[in-house]
């Protein structure tokens, strides 16, 4: 087994863990806290598939902002404590069935198809100073898009969080 | 001198396996980082506590050791003896993991920057990059620890240290972007080989330009926020919330915490050091004979011992005035001076550029500062008392 | 065996991992959460197609994936300032017993 | 207009920034426009400013003509853009500069400018100021595009905004219901000569194939034998008639004086009026003999009918409306008889004037408190004496003062080519009584105004609308102050007019027709020899000793004893009571349309209501009782064969509904479940279809 499998099976373990944990606890703290573990190992493995400024900016983005926006709304929505009643939601077997029958569709259309049968071509070079390029010529139009989206996000989210009207 | 020890390093690397060479080398780079920067830690609370003492008209430690010299060793040991507390309603897991989360990614940050020439433990393509990413970690500990030791001070303290984290990494990001958009690459080692070279006496370090001052001293204030460095220690305020997240630590978890604070504050002022004073190039053409690391190690100390001064100076700021600072003075100062950099760009070399950049630079200090204190109320306060 | 399917695969997982955490838990922050995973599957996918799939060198793979995570980003802070809403107005983040438009 | 933002193909830097001209004022009124009412400096400041650098651009484009005129090259320089598209022909608009474009720039630009300022000081205390500044803009603009417009269709667009922002301007006070009133009449009037105009322009279209004035030899006006010329030129005609208010489309000038008075000297009085007599000098090269001969009579019959109305208005503003009616008629004239030259010239003199007078009455009205009836007025040279000399400039230079006012040598040129007309004799002669009665009224307000003694404090209250005098205000109100001097902003533009309207006729006088020769492209000449003819000299004596008589006999009338009381009775009517009242009624104009056409459309409305009761609603009412009947025996199927079925169906979709209501509660998850689970059918099917497992 060569380095890169062993790390790979490693990093997909914890992913997989870390993620079925998110989805246990019962403490939603603790989903929050293994979320940023999980989303770590998968910026981890976007940097063993050779794509290190987006690994770089999935753990700044995750592991720096969502998560500590996740455990900010936890901790604003009374959610820290361990909640004493149940924590699925009626028809739970239901849609971890469904959850199971897209996993199966998936994973047939994955193993089925033989396109992907192909061994590893030569690491491509993926250069902060490519990206930027691209990023400003051909890619500039989403780019400014992006910056008016999360400006709007910010100011929907400061409006939407805001004390509610006593008419409302 | 100079490559003395890279040179060393590779007499060492030889020795390995061919195979494990290059793990073998990165080994021996970290243990060179970690046990570097954790002797510099050592030294440097023992300076800072003299230094404070000094500032405050008394000796600092001065029994351990030769005038105190020990100091640090004594703290080490007491501090490893000592019993580990943990509260009985903890949440233990995580009660134990946040000093490790906090460390950890502070040795981490270390990786990324050159201390020497030829001496940058890993050279990512996008190492600035890097630094931030890990460095976002520590807000995540510091929310473990607080949250963790089910203690309202220690709550307290984490939501107002993660808030002001997450408010001062933005100018702390944002001011880095020039040096950024200049050097062309995220790249620490490019950054530091593009301030080389002396132009008329002086060297071509960045902060020697008008949008690289006003970008240096941003990001000298948020650094000195984002590692909770008075005058920016609400988090830790012992007279507000008893010390603030890491109440309920004691014995060597404590000591993780003050040793993480402590990378943490050397790996941003040493990124201060790449990203604007030059890194590790002599400030004078005639100095070059001296040691590349040495340069960086004195820049470091330099700028350490500044944030010591400033500690002992200032008082401490209150939460409405840490968040305006933030946002409506360091933010709009930030984008401006991206907007600067760019200017100074595209507007070729001249005196021109200088008077255009220092300019708009100053006028929006002005603009803004007048805006920031406008408001303010910054007289001695006016103390009522009970009849 | 190959490469690229492994990586599909820890995604279909992951992908399917979230939908069930979106489909099976009450707490309306897990149900972001796990459209948070679903995304971060669907980015693993970019991200192995790219390296392993023809011309990597025009980038499509990084910088759709670059774009997404800023999507996500502003979904995740949009969702969770509703979900900080909702529990002011129907005090709980249940999404079971949220099921009615007028408070 | 922005499409010319692209290098002009032909001409030189002027044609560049000529488009810059009407945008500037335009965008001031667009800045103007979203400004509050608060805000009065910013508007007027905008507005002014505009067209301070109008007028610069206007001067730099006139030197450059004047420029290229004195080395005697090509005068004119267009420059054309295409506009729309309609299958392959391009709809090019232009812009063109020549002589004539540039002469009246700056007259428009200058003669603007001095009046924004005017009003600056006249609407100090009207809280619509801001609006008032951002229509004034909008004019300034649109008559600047008229000027400069080198294509039929631009002019034409320009021609209508013009009517709008008169409109809007009439109508300013729109809460006076005589102000709305006359906004509707002269919009409404004048769209029957623009709708003459659209449809000569659409035949000229049909016929030359472009509207393009000047397009290097392919422009309309350079098409040599254009069939059925004098047709569209006479539908063209129409429209100016219309806007500059000739016979019989004249009605709604007068009343046009309910707007503010700066409104009615800048549009109706210096610009827009004049702006028909521009589009004749425009497209003079189509007018054919016989179109010049209609123009001819109208001008005459216009100018000699409107000042004989003048004669015995007693509102001091319609007393100016009528006179700019019989100038414009007398303009008219010059053009039908002595080609672009005459008309233009005394356009320009008259514009100055015409200004001056009516900024000089406006000024008396605001001294006056608001008063506008001349017999409640007298003795004023005593209170305000700037607006007093200024004023009698204006009115000898209306009246043709010999030699010094720049009306007598328009009037003359005028008279001149008239008299020099081959077809008939009369237009000269009517002239001529034109041009003596001119003179006889301008005395009479003059003496009515500014001498006598002062009818304002005491006057038993004039009964309302005798005589077309206002409605009497309460004594109060105006017994109250002394009327008093204009304040010094609205006074500085009256000196500047008066300067010019007394120099501006050097610029035409027979010894050195400067202005004839720059519109004609030469360099002009100074001689004395053209002065001294015999023939010249008669005819100057003729008018001057015309213009004498006019003043002489007026000041016989009023001068000698001006009237004392308010209620007194014209000396005119005294002599000639009857002719008085026709005049004074304004040969009942307005009431014959009233009769003719007015109660035409009543009788014909009211024909059609006729018809609608009985003949319409009776076949209606039949059908009704039909329908009603046929649906007695509907509604029995109805109820008992068709009802059962639709009940029976209505409870079907009944418990359909309130089965399918159920997937529809508000929980999420569930529709989240729907949505994968379909999402992994759609999958399966896609790539297996149903057959495969």
């Amino acid at each position: 087994m060569t380095f890169p499998a062993l790390t790979f099976a490693l990093l997909a373990a914890v992913i997989l863990s870390a993620a079925a944990a998110v989805m246990m606890f019962r403490n939603l703290v603790h989903s929050a806290l293994v979320l940023a573990v999980a989303l770590s190992g998968l910026a981890a493995l976007y940097l063993q598939l050779h794509a290190q400024f987006v690994g770089f900016a999935q753990l700044l983005v995750y592991v720096g902002a969502v998560a500590i926006l996740i455990v900010f709304a936890i901790l604003l929505t009374r959610g820290n404590e361990p909640s004493d009643q149940v924590i699925f939601s009626p028809g739970r077997w239901v849609g971890a069935g469904i959850a199971l029958a897209v996993f199966g569709v998936l994973a047939r259309v994955i193993l089925t198809s033989r396109l992907l049968a192909g061994s590893a071509p030569p690491a491509p070079a993926a250069a902060v100073k490519e990206i930027g390029q691209r990023m400003m010529e051909r890619y500039v139009l989403p780019l400014e898009v992006m910056g008016l989206l999360l400006t709007v996000a910010l100011i929907g989210a400061v409006v939407l969080a805001l004390r509610e009207r006593p008419s409302g | 001198m100079d490559q003395l020890f890279v040179t060393l390093k590779h007499w060492l690397a030889d020795f390995a396996a061919p195979g494990w060479q290059p793990i073998f080398s990165a080994l021996l780079s970290i243990a060179a980082i970690i046990g570097t920067f954790a002797s510099l830690f050592a030294l440097t609370t023992l300076l800072e506590r003299k230094g404070l003492g000094r500032m405050q008209n008394r000796y600092g430690p001065n029994r351990v050791g030769p005038c105190g010299l020990l100091q640090p060793l004594a703290d080490g040991v007491k501090s490893l003896t000592k019993e580990d507390l943990v509260p009985a309603a903890a949440d233990r897991w995580v009660f134990f993991m946040a000093p490790l989360t906090l460390v950890v990614p502070a040795f981490l940050a270390l990786a990324v920057l050159p201390v020497g020439r030829n001496m940058t433990a890993v050279d990512l393509d996008s190492g600035v990059l890097f630094f931030f990413a890990v460095g976002a970690a520590s807000e995540v500990a510091v929310f473990m620890a607080g949250w963790s030791s089910r203690n309202k001070y220690s709550l307290l303290g984490a939501m107002r240290a993660i808030a002001q984290m997450v408010s001062y990494e933005v100018p702390l990001i944002l001011s880095a972007v020039p040096v950024v958009m200049m050097t062309g690459s995220l790249s620490t080692d490019a950054i530091v080989a593009a301030q080389a070279g002396y132009a008329c006496g002086l060297p071509n370090w960045y902060v020697l330009t008008p949008w690289g001052l006003a970008g240096f001293l941003l990001f000298l204030i948020a650094a000195m926020a984002e590692c909770n460095r008075s005058p920016f220690d609400l988090p830790e305020g012992e007279s507000e919330i008893i010390a603030g997240y890491y109440v309920e630590y004691s014995g060597f978890k404590f000591a993780l915490f003050f040793l993480g604070e402590y990378i943490g504050m050397f790996a941003v002022s040493g990124l201060a050091v790449t990203l604007f004073l030059g890194g590790w190039q002599a400030p004078f053409a005639f100095l070059t004979w001296l040691p590349s690391y040495a340069w960086f190690f004195g820049k470091l100390l330099a700028l350490i011992a500044l944030f010591i001064w400033v500690r002992g100076t200032l008082p401490r700021l209150r939460m409405d005035q840490l968040m305006n600072l933030a946002w409506k003075f360091m933010l709009p100062m930030a984008l401006l001076n991206i907007a600067v950099a760019g200017l100074w760009y595209f507007t070729g070399p001249g005196w021109a550029r200088w008077l255009t950049c220092s300019l708009v630079v100053g006028g929006a200090y002005l603009v803004l500062g007048r805006a920031l204190l406008s408001g303010a109320h910054l007289g001695p306060r006016a103390y009522r008392y009970a009849e | 065996m190959p490469p690229l399917p492994c990586y599909l695969l820890l995604a279909a997982m992951l992908f399917a991992i979230g939908l069930a955490a979106a489909l099976t838990r009450r707490n309306a922050i897990i149900v972001l959460i796990g459209i948070e995973l679903m995304l971060n599957a669907a980015n693993l996918n970019f991200i192995a197609f790219w390296r392993y799939g023809p011309n990597p060198e025009t980038l499509r793979g990084v910088l759709f994936v670059i774009f997404a995570i800023g999507v996500a980003a502003a979904e995740a802070a949009v969702g969770l300032a509703l979900i900080i809403a909702l529990h002011k107005h129907f005090k709980t983040t249940h999404v079971d017993q949220v099921d009615s438009m007028r408070g | 207009m922005l499409a010319i933002a692209q290098p002009p193909p032909e001409g030189g830097l002027e044609s560049g920034c000529l488009w810059l001209i009407p945008v500037l004022p335009l965008a001031a009124a667009g800045i103007g426009a979203l400004l509050g009412r608060r805000q009065r400096r910013i508007a007027a400041g905008l507005a002014i400013g505009s067209m301070l650098l109008a007028l610069i651009l206007s001067c730099r484009a006139f030197v450059e003509v004047l420029h290229r005129v004195g080395q005697g090259g090509v005068a004119r320089q267009s420059f054309n853009f295409h506009w729309l598209q309609f299958g392959d022909t391009w709809l090019t608009l232009g812009v063109v500069l020549d002589p004539l474009t540039a002469v009246m720039l700056v007259m428009v630009s200058f003669v603007g400018l001095l009046i924004f300022i005017y009003s600056v000081g006249y609407m100090a205390h009207d809280e619509n100021f801001a609006r008032f500044f951002c229509f004034l803009s909008l004019f300034a603009s649109a008559m600047l595009g008229v000027v400069i417009a080198n294509s039929l269709l631009l002019l034409f667009i320009c021609w209508e905004l013009v009517g709008l922002t008169s409109y809007l301007l009439i109508g300013f006070w729109y809460h006076k219901p005589s102000a709305a009133a006359a906004a509707k009449k002269a919009f409404i009037t004048t769209r029957i000569g623009d709708l003459a105009f659209l449809l000569g322009m659409v035949w000229l279209y049909s016929r030359a194939g472009t509207l393009l004035f000047y397009d290097a030899g392919r422009g309309c006006l350079e098409w040599t034998g254009l069939p059925a010329s004098t047709g569209i030129a006479l539908l063209i005609f129409c429209g100016a008639v219309g806007k500059s208010g000739q016979l019989p489309l004249h009605a709604w000038l007068p009343d046009a004086m309910e707007g503010p008075t700066p409104v009615s000297a800048l549009i109706h009085a210096a610009t827009m009026v004049a702006a028909g007599v521009f589009l004749v000098a425009r497209v003079y090269p189509l007018m054919g003999t016989t179109s010049l001969t209609v123009v001819t009579w109208v001008g005459a019959l216009t100018a000699l009918f409107a000042a004989t109305v003048a004669v015995a208005q007693t509102d001091i503003k319609r007393i100016l409306a009528y006179s700019t009616v019989s100038q414009l008629g007398f303009m008219m004239l010059g053009l039908g008889v002595g080609g672009v030259a005459v008309g233009m010239f005394h356009l320009l003199t008259h514009a100055f004037f015409k200004a001056l007078l009516f900024l000089g009455a406006g000024s008396v009205i605001h001294g006056c408190h608001e008063e506008q009836d001349i017999r409640r007025m007298g003795g004023l040279r005593r209170w305000m004496p700037v607006t007093f000399a200024t004023y009698v400039a204006g009115m000898l230079a209306l009246s043709g003062f010999p030699l010094i006012a720049s009306g007598f040598w328009s009037k003359d040129e005028i008279l001149h080519a008239a008299h020099a007309w081959t077809v008939s004799s009369w237009p000269f002669y009517l002239g001529l009584m034109a041009a003596f009665l001119t003179a006889f009224y301008m005395t009479r307000q003059v003496v009515y105004v500014f001498f006598g003694k002062s009818r304002l404090a005491r006057d038993p209250a004039i009964k309302a609308g005798q005589g077309g005098a206002l409605p009497a205000r309460p004594m109060v109100e105006r017994a109250a102050s002394e009327p008093h001097e204009s304040p010094r902003v609205m006074l500085v533009p009256l000196m500047i007019l008066a300067v010019f309207a007394v120099l501006l006729g050097f610029a035409g006088t027979p010894a050195w027709p400067w202005l004839r020769a720059f519109l004609e492209g030469r360099p002009a000449s100074f001689a004395f020899g053209p002065l001294l003819e015999p023939e010249a000299l008669w005819l100057m004596g003729l008018s001057s000793l015309v213009a004498l008589g006019g003043i002489g006999l007026g000041y016989w009338f009023y001068g000698r004893r001006p009237p004392v009381r308010t209620d007194e009775v014209d000396a005119l009517a005294r002599v000639q009571p009857e002719v008085f009242t026709l005049l004074e009624k304004q040969y009942f104009v307005d009431e014959i349309y009233q009769w003719s056409v007015v109660s035409f459309h009543a009788w014909w409305a009211r024909l059609c209501v006729q018809l609608d009761e009985w003949v319409w609603d009776f076949v209606v009412h039949l059908l009704a009782y039909a329908a009603v009947g046929l649906s007695w025996l509907n509604r029995f199927l109805d109820e008992y064969v068709v009802n059962g079925v639709f009940d029976q169906g209505c409870r079907g979709l009944t418990r359909g509904g309130a089965g399918l209501s159920h997937l529809q509660n508000g929980r999420v998850q569930r529709y989240l479940r729907v949505i994968a689970l379909a999402a992994a059918a759609l999958i399966w099917f896609l790539l297996w279809g149903w057959g495969a497992a």
